[in-house]
């Protein structure tokens, strides 16, 4: 962020708020979000739960934090570090310390480096004194008792008067941004509708923050204010990973005129989903908690084969467990569409965290030739749509779908164009009725089975995971008959190429020196990071592949235009390896398995390498 | 086309497949049977539909003209489950073993069980692996021989029954692969709304033949079974003189003889199929010290899943409007 | 190095994780509970084991100083069995929650017990599922509203107690996380020589506070809880004048006061725990009618799993020229 | 096979018993394989049992088979197609004329060729006379009568005289092959010396066929004789793969002093390792069979941790169960192994049919980054070999090791050459004792955490699935530390590399045009057809992969070696698409996905073909 020194312009500006679990870091975050959008700036957040439910307060392992990323332009990703960093704590202060950019603001509450809370997170010494915090800015303030004076009237309690000092700390931070408190003030009063006393406290505090900064003399800070970005005119509203996927199969329900089976069996971090279809019976969707995964994709195919789309969902250790499941859709031809959020493995692994290393178990994690569709959501609204692309693959092509996000996805946020009605799809999935000459596996032009419905007069009949004959479905051992069917089973996955968008190249020329080939949540990362190369005159396209199996068919040619393919993957070289083995292409790996999002900066300095070998 | 309305006999039943059981194999008879009750059932022939694990027992779908699914081993009752979740209208029947339903898939049994989704579990059970040739099963008494025990199984067995009862179910029952009462016991667990679980005896000609003889012997076995009726009381014996009783002051009871020793029919206990106790207490009885339990042991209805499930429909289809506005929006212009 | 001859003080119990559950969880109590009873059963240290599964509970071995294997969701019986196949001398505690044990590893639970391998289970049911933040458990009632129930559960949900009996269980007892006497319980436990189940009700002070205050409420627990030993009356209350009472010729309970009615300590049932219905029928009490059972409610030993394995080995190690020299061999020269 | 007027040699036969599944058929193959081996010649065997599991008498689905190959060479598969069909009736008749070579003979019970048995065949009319049998030799004989006869004098129930019919067509084929019928008899009085009446009776029978053989005018048949092969002196024996496989664990874990826990459900066809082992618990094996393929995978871990080596063994679809339980082996770093016995899939597929198709399930079947050890066996006695590997790398690389079977390895058999029990192997698993800085995720110099086992005073440590601080052990949720543990799983994986043999070209130059590539049960066909086509004087060479993962370190320079690189699979190219992505090879495929061995036939076309093409 450039600041200068009345309130001015800045383009894009990070902020991350941090506190104790407690402290309320994710409704700040999201108030703060809300404003901006309301500013007209672009967005994009990212919230980091602690791992455990509830910590011990001030302890490092119990820091909640939000992050957000927002400009006057398109913003992609919530930010490799961070400008503004609101630590509540010193815990917060300590967990978040490294993810600051040097000469970035530090905004602590300086009432709570008390030598308990400084020992609590670890500290020997006050960081805010000894030197720690010398290669940035600090603004050191007492917040708490700001806070307490600010709700003094209100007579609440010390306990309550202090959880308002968010909301201080909120006003604070929108007036350094000038960001319109009217949308906080009407959460405010709805949220607290019951406790009017609660819901005048936090208005005050907030109040009092926004004044604290109009009228303080703050060392060296000053307003800034963030020009709104281009975007289109329309009804908006933030959307996450999650509710993007969610509403994206209730709307693909609706277009294939079918209703939804969600069955699932808890876990991080593919709960969201689950949670948020359960209160949707209304719409068409049953949703159904079973004892375990397995039993999640059972029910999902049982409900499939009655009629209505069986989903599951589910992240790693619990998709592996699914595996024969899945292989019985296959082998059935039922649609079906399996839910992975992704989260760092192997085994249990580190559930909070990010990973794109189950591909290739999307892919393989079954027993026999098992080919099934694979699709990847980028970014939140993108999970919208490949959520619809999925119910309409999986009931047009009586198929599994398998996909995938990630822990990042799933809780990332960001601005949302609301479709219009009208705009929605429409793809009917037909169901069969004609008895003349059925069998359960006859395929139609495209090698699509029928979706032959029971309590359909005439449809009788029986289906299973032994091999079938081809011209029957009956049981059949037939050496031949058995090479038709897996041939069969592949070229329908294949055949789904013909009804998907063509491969584009996403930013950069189509054909040249450098292509940076990715998938799923990196998108925005990746995105930013070839803009900062091509803002510093780099050769370098990018090319996003939203669909995995079957791969898009121009999809060698694209790749084939470029003299280097740069595979970037929160994975040890999945895709990669795929791409390798397809096309033959001597790509390389851009491979970071860390747990969290590829870094910008990491990334364009490997273009800049790749770019440079080239030469 | 077989339209709802044509009168069905059993035959109708039938599909076009060879059966493909061994020649004496107990699975016949039970198939007869469910072909000789369905028609009796008044139910659309299009909305059956059965559904089966892995194993011998589980081949049962091919075999009927119904719609059927012959899944995977030991999955049947979640596959069933989303059947009904997704059309409750549907009349399902689940075929299952002992492996199939007790060992791999028995936690989703107890699951079913437990949720009560209405629907008819068939657990055929030989108290052995049939199709993958003969080893022995939770159901096993201890000290089976067989390929993977060939010193003699060290596994205590489960009870079909008392497993039920423990995760909650609410109708179980007890019969016989050749048991004439066979088709009542089905038609009893049709009528029940709720999941319904019979075991059926099943003798496996190949591997574990005559395992059951000692109960269904015929010269003996009205000594060793007894058909219990709700109601009426629990006696048995060729001259139905023989009896239950309750031991005074205790959860015990005894076999006692009416007209011996002062015993008259008032002694003998009457048969409560509401009576949880009781029914763990029946399903508990063995061979030789007791009879075994045969028919309708428990059955207390409750509310099925799928009708507490679709109870919490709110409206008919909101507009998906109304979904996509939901929470804070905000207008650009 | 911890010899094994040391005399050991429950600190010795405690490893030098931080202990990350919430404040004021019922998990706390039972940590304490368990570094307070081993000491005093006579194991070395290095032989102590315990297996957890996944959820908050499953945490568990961290948090103790002996060998642990935090291992995945629902699977810790099968990875508990197959240490103690491995080796019988281990001392294994099971640790796990009523979704690790009852939803996801009921199965694997359900043949643990069967078997009866030497081994405590202790699994804390707070009726929830903690660790994933909130959604209802196999345990909750019906009606939990829940992130995935945020209309009321429609399952009807199971009873640890009864599941253990309908599998065969040698041993049940059951406890509360802060009670006193569960040092007691967990010693019996341990005691028995087979597969011993102690379910611990357990408060979740976030996702599910107060699901057990109707019983554990120090005010009116007395009224409660039955505290159930062997060869004793099953007396409760304040004042101890609260008793069961057989209903006579029926296999029913109910409360009675002592010196009421004309009802004497005669009259009173007397606890025996190697009665499988008499235990079913304690496990199934539920309050407000009946006081909850607790303290160890079955416990009926027969031989273990590891027992009756060894056993088998009919010589040690031959070489393995035996083994490899079956069947029918030809020289060729 | 060559055929010669008077009983002359011929190199190699391949013959097929057939018969209905109480005919005996196995053991008539058995004793024939037993005899042809005591007559010095090479050989190779494969049953082929109907998928039910007692159909009825004379039907097509009850055809139970035996195929023996013999020579006097290298014999490596039980044969493409058949010299001499044996069918007991018209079903066996049916189902195996497909595989008899044009001009192959047929040996016939004229007897069974009944109007009813014709019909339970599905014949219309009796093949033996409407010509169907016309493009072969027809050697038509009452064998019904003719064994009623022999045993006559002995007084058995008709049913019990026909029971001797295998006996008869043995000692017929013996005479035909001329061999010891001296091992037979002393079989039979073994077999039934506690009916002597039955042991007579089969002697009678035997001897009988024999006699036939000997005097009867066969019209164009005469006897054959084929040379010994050249063996090197020792004791043998007939082992199955399964033999193998069950024998080299236990030898395997004797090398590594330590003991077997064996835990597996059944399955087809990886039961019969089960229940070899069931009965070896004096062999330091304690098998489990547990209530699925979850518990047997997590009892087997719960035994490696215990000190133990855990082995699971499945199939398809049971080893898709096991997945998750991999991982958390893998996360934790304990020796295990995982024996696969695949079948032909997707899902419940054709379990009694052969495939390959579950190597990229073994490498990537699992959420996140996990890698495992992967090897396959070749023949019979490769699996005794690749046993005792698997023991090795797993115990001495703390990892899960998968090892690959198949339906038709686990069957076939061949004689193997006992090893001489000074020759056995030696390799002690270490475990640790030592508590001074012990932590359980120290690694030594080649990446391997110490085996520290509960029991051992000291090392009370805890493990699982969640990810590792590398210096402590302990949990950490630290992003360089993720990728620092990736690392480290995927290098002890890859330094596996170091410690196998380097990768051989198994015939064939060094270098040269094409090399075809294979691993697992295809080993015999591939090397015969690749034999055959050097015959053909083809410059072809074959390249058999037995360690999979990791990949031996000179594979790469092996393949480049070559103009071209054929893959032969019985799958749809896994194998292939894994060498691709690797070395940027322009491999191509040979894939057969019918559930049977690959044809010699067909590959050696395949091999003319792409050596055309490369013209
Ligand atoms: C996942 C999986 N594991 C194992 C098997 C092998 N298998 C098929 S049926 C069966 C057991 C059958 O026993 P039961 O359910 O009693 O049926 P029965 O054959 O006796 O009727 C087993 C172990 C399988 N098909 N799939
Ligand atoms: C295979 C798999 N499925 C799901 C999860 C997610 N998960 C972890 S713990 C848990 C439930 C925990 O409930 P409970 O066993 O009652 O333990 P508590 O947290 O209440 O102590 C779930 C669903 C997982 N870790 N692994
Ligand atoms: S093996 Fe047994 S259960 Fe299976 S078909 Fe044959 S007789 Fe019936
Ligand atoms: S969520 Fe509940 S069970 Fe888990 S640690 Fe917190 S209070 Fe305990
Ligand atoms: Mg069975
Ligand atoms: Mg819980």
């Amino acid at each position: 962020m450039t600041t200068q020194k009345q309130r001015e312009t800045v383009e894009t500006v990070v902020i991350r708020f941090a506190g104790d679990s407690g402290d309320g870091m994710q409704l700040t975050g999201n108030q703060f979000t809300v404003s901006t959008a309301l500013s007209g700036n672009d967005l994009a957040t990212f919230p980091d739960y602690p791992a455990e439910i509830r910590a011990p307060v001030g302890t490092t392992f119990g820091v909640s934090s939000f992050q957000i990323h927002f400009g006057s332009h398109d913003i992609l990703t919530p930010g490799d570090s961070v400008d503004v960093l609101v630590a509540m704590n010193p815990a917060a202060l300590k967990v978040n310390l490294d993810t600051l950019k040097v000469g970035g603001l530090i905004v602590a509450d300086a009432d709570s480096f008390t030598d308990r809370n400084l020992s609590k997170a670890g500290y020997d010494s006050n960081p805010l004194v000894d030197g720690t915090v010398a290669p940035y800015q600090l603004l050191e303030l007492e917040v708490s008792r700001f806070t307490l004076e600010a709700v003094a009237e209100l007579k609440l309690s010390k306990k309550d008067g202090l959880r308002c000092k968010n909301f201080w700390t909120l006003g604070l931070l929108m007036w350094m941004f000038d960001r319109p408190r009217d949308p906080v003030h009407e959460w405010i009063n709805k949220k607290f509708a019951k406790r009017e006393d609660l819901a005048r406290a936090n208005t005050a505090a907030l109040n009092a923050g926004h004044i604290y900064g109009e009228t303080a003399e703050l060392s060296g800070v000053t307003g800034y204010s963030v020009a709104p970005a281009e975007v289109a005119p329309g009804t908006y509203k933030t959307i996450t990973g999650t509710e993007g996927l969610a509403q994206g199969l209730v709307v693909g329900a609706r277009a294939a005129e079918t209703e939804v089976v969600f069955a699932s069996y808890p876990i991080t971090p593919a709960s969201p989903v689950l949670h948020y279809l359960a209160d949707l019976k209304e719409y068409g969707v049953m949703t159904f908690q079973a004892e375990d995964e397995i039993a999640a994709a059972c029910v999902a195919i049982g409900a499939s084969f009655a009629g209505k789309l069986g989903i599951t969902s589910s992240s790693g250790p619990g998709i592996a467990l699914k595996g024969e499941a899945i292989g019985l859709a296959v082998s059935t031809e039922l649609p079906m569409i399996i839910i992975n959020a992704q989260r760092a493995g192997p085994s249990t692994g580190m559930p909070t965290k990010a990973e794109q290393a189950d591909l290739l178990q999307a892919l393989h994690g079954r027993n026999g030739e098992s080919p099934i569709a694979v699709l990847a959501a980028a970014t939140p609204s993108d999970s919208f749509e490949v959520a619809i692309e999925a119910v309409r693959i999986a009931t047009h092509y009586m198929t599994p779908v398998m996909l995938m996000t990630d822990s990042y996805l799933v809780n990332a946020a960001e601005p949302w164009l609301l479709p219009n009605a009208d705009d929605l799809p429409s793809f009917p999935a037909p169901k069969a009725t004609e008895t003349e000459g059925f069998h359960p596996f006859k395929r139609d032009e495209r090698g699509v089975r029928p979706w032959a419905v029971p309590g359909t007069p005439g449809l009788e009949h029986r289906i299973g995971g032994l091999e079938k004959g081809f011209d029957s479905g009956n049981i059949s051992y037939d050496p031949t008959n058995h090479q038709q069917m897996t041939d069969a089973r592949a070229a329908k996955i294949e055949a789904i190429a013909d009804d998907i968008p063509k491969q584009t190249v996403d930013s950069g020329p189509q054909t040249g020196k450098l292509v940076v080939v990715g998938w799923g949540s990196t998108h925005g990362s990746i995105k930013t990071a070839v803009a900062r190369a091509q803002e510093e005159g780099l050769e370098v396209s990018h090319v996003h592949i939203r669909y995995l199996s079957p791969l898009p068919r121009n999809l060698e040619a694209v790749l084939k235009g470029f003299d280097k393919v740069l595979v970037s993957e929160m994975n040890s070289g999945q895709l990669l390896s795929m791409l390798r083995a397809r096309y033959l292409i001597p790509a390389v790996g851009h491979n970071r398995v860390t747990g969290q999002l590829i870094r910008v900066d990491d990334l364009v300095n490997q273009i800049r390498n790749v770019l440079e070998e080239t030469k | 086309m077989t339209g709802s309305t044509v009168e069905l006999k059993a035959k109708d039943f039938a599909s076009d497949q060879e059966v493909r059981w061994c020649p004496g194999c107990g699975d016949y008879a039970i198939l007869k049977a469910v072909q000789r009750t369905l028609p009796g059932l008044g139910v659309p022939k299009e909305n059956f539909v059965f559904v089966s694990g892995i194993g011998c027992s589980s081949r049962f779908p091919y075999y009927m003209s119904t719609y059927g699914f012959h899944t995977i081993h030991g999955r049947g009752p979640a596959i069933a489950t989303g059947v009904k979740v997704a059309n409750p209208e549907l009349d399902v029947w689940l075929i299952t073993g002992d492996g199939d339903a007790l060992s791999i898939g028995g936690n989703h049994l107890i699951h079913l069980l437990r949720r009560n989704v209405n629907l008819q579990v068939l657990l055929f059970n030989n108290e052995i692996y049939g199709l993958t040739k003969g080893q022995y099963s939770p159901t096993s008494k201890r000290g089976t021989r067989s390929p993977t025990s060939p010193r003699g199984s060290v596994e205590h067995p489960l009870s079909a029954g008392w497993l039920a009862m423990g995760a909650g179910a609410h109708f179980v029952a007890r019969s016989i692969d050749t048991a004439k009462e066979l088709t009542t016991v089905l038609t009893r667990a049709h009528e029940h709304k709720g999941t319904s679980l019979v075991e059926i005896l099943q003798n496996c000609i190949v591997f574990n033949d005559g395992v059951f003889e000692a109960v269904t012997d015929r010269a003996t076995a009205a000594d060793r079974q007894i058909h219990v009726e709700h109601g009426k009381p629990l006696v048995f014996g060729k001259e139905k003189n023989l009896g239950l009783k309750l031991k005074a002051g205790s959860l015990t009871v005894e076999v006692v003889t009416i007209g011996g020793n002062g015993i008259t029919t008032d002694d003998i206990m009457v048969h409560n199929e509401k009576d949880k106790v009781l029914a763990a207490l029946l399903l508990g009885m063995e061979a030789p010290e007791f009879p075994v339990a045969l028919g309708v042991i428990y059955c207390d209805p409750a509310p099925t899943y799928e009708q507490m499930l679709y109870e919490q429909v709110r409206e008919e289809s909101p507009t998906l409007d109304s979904l996509l506005n939901r929470g804070q929006t905000w207008e650009v212009v």
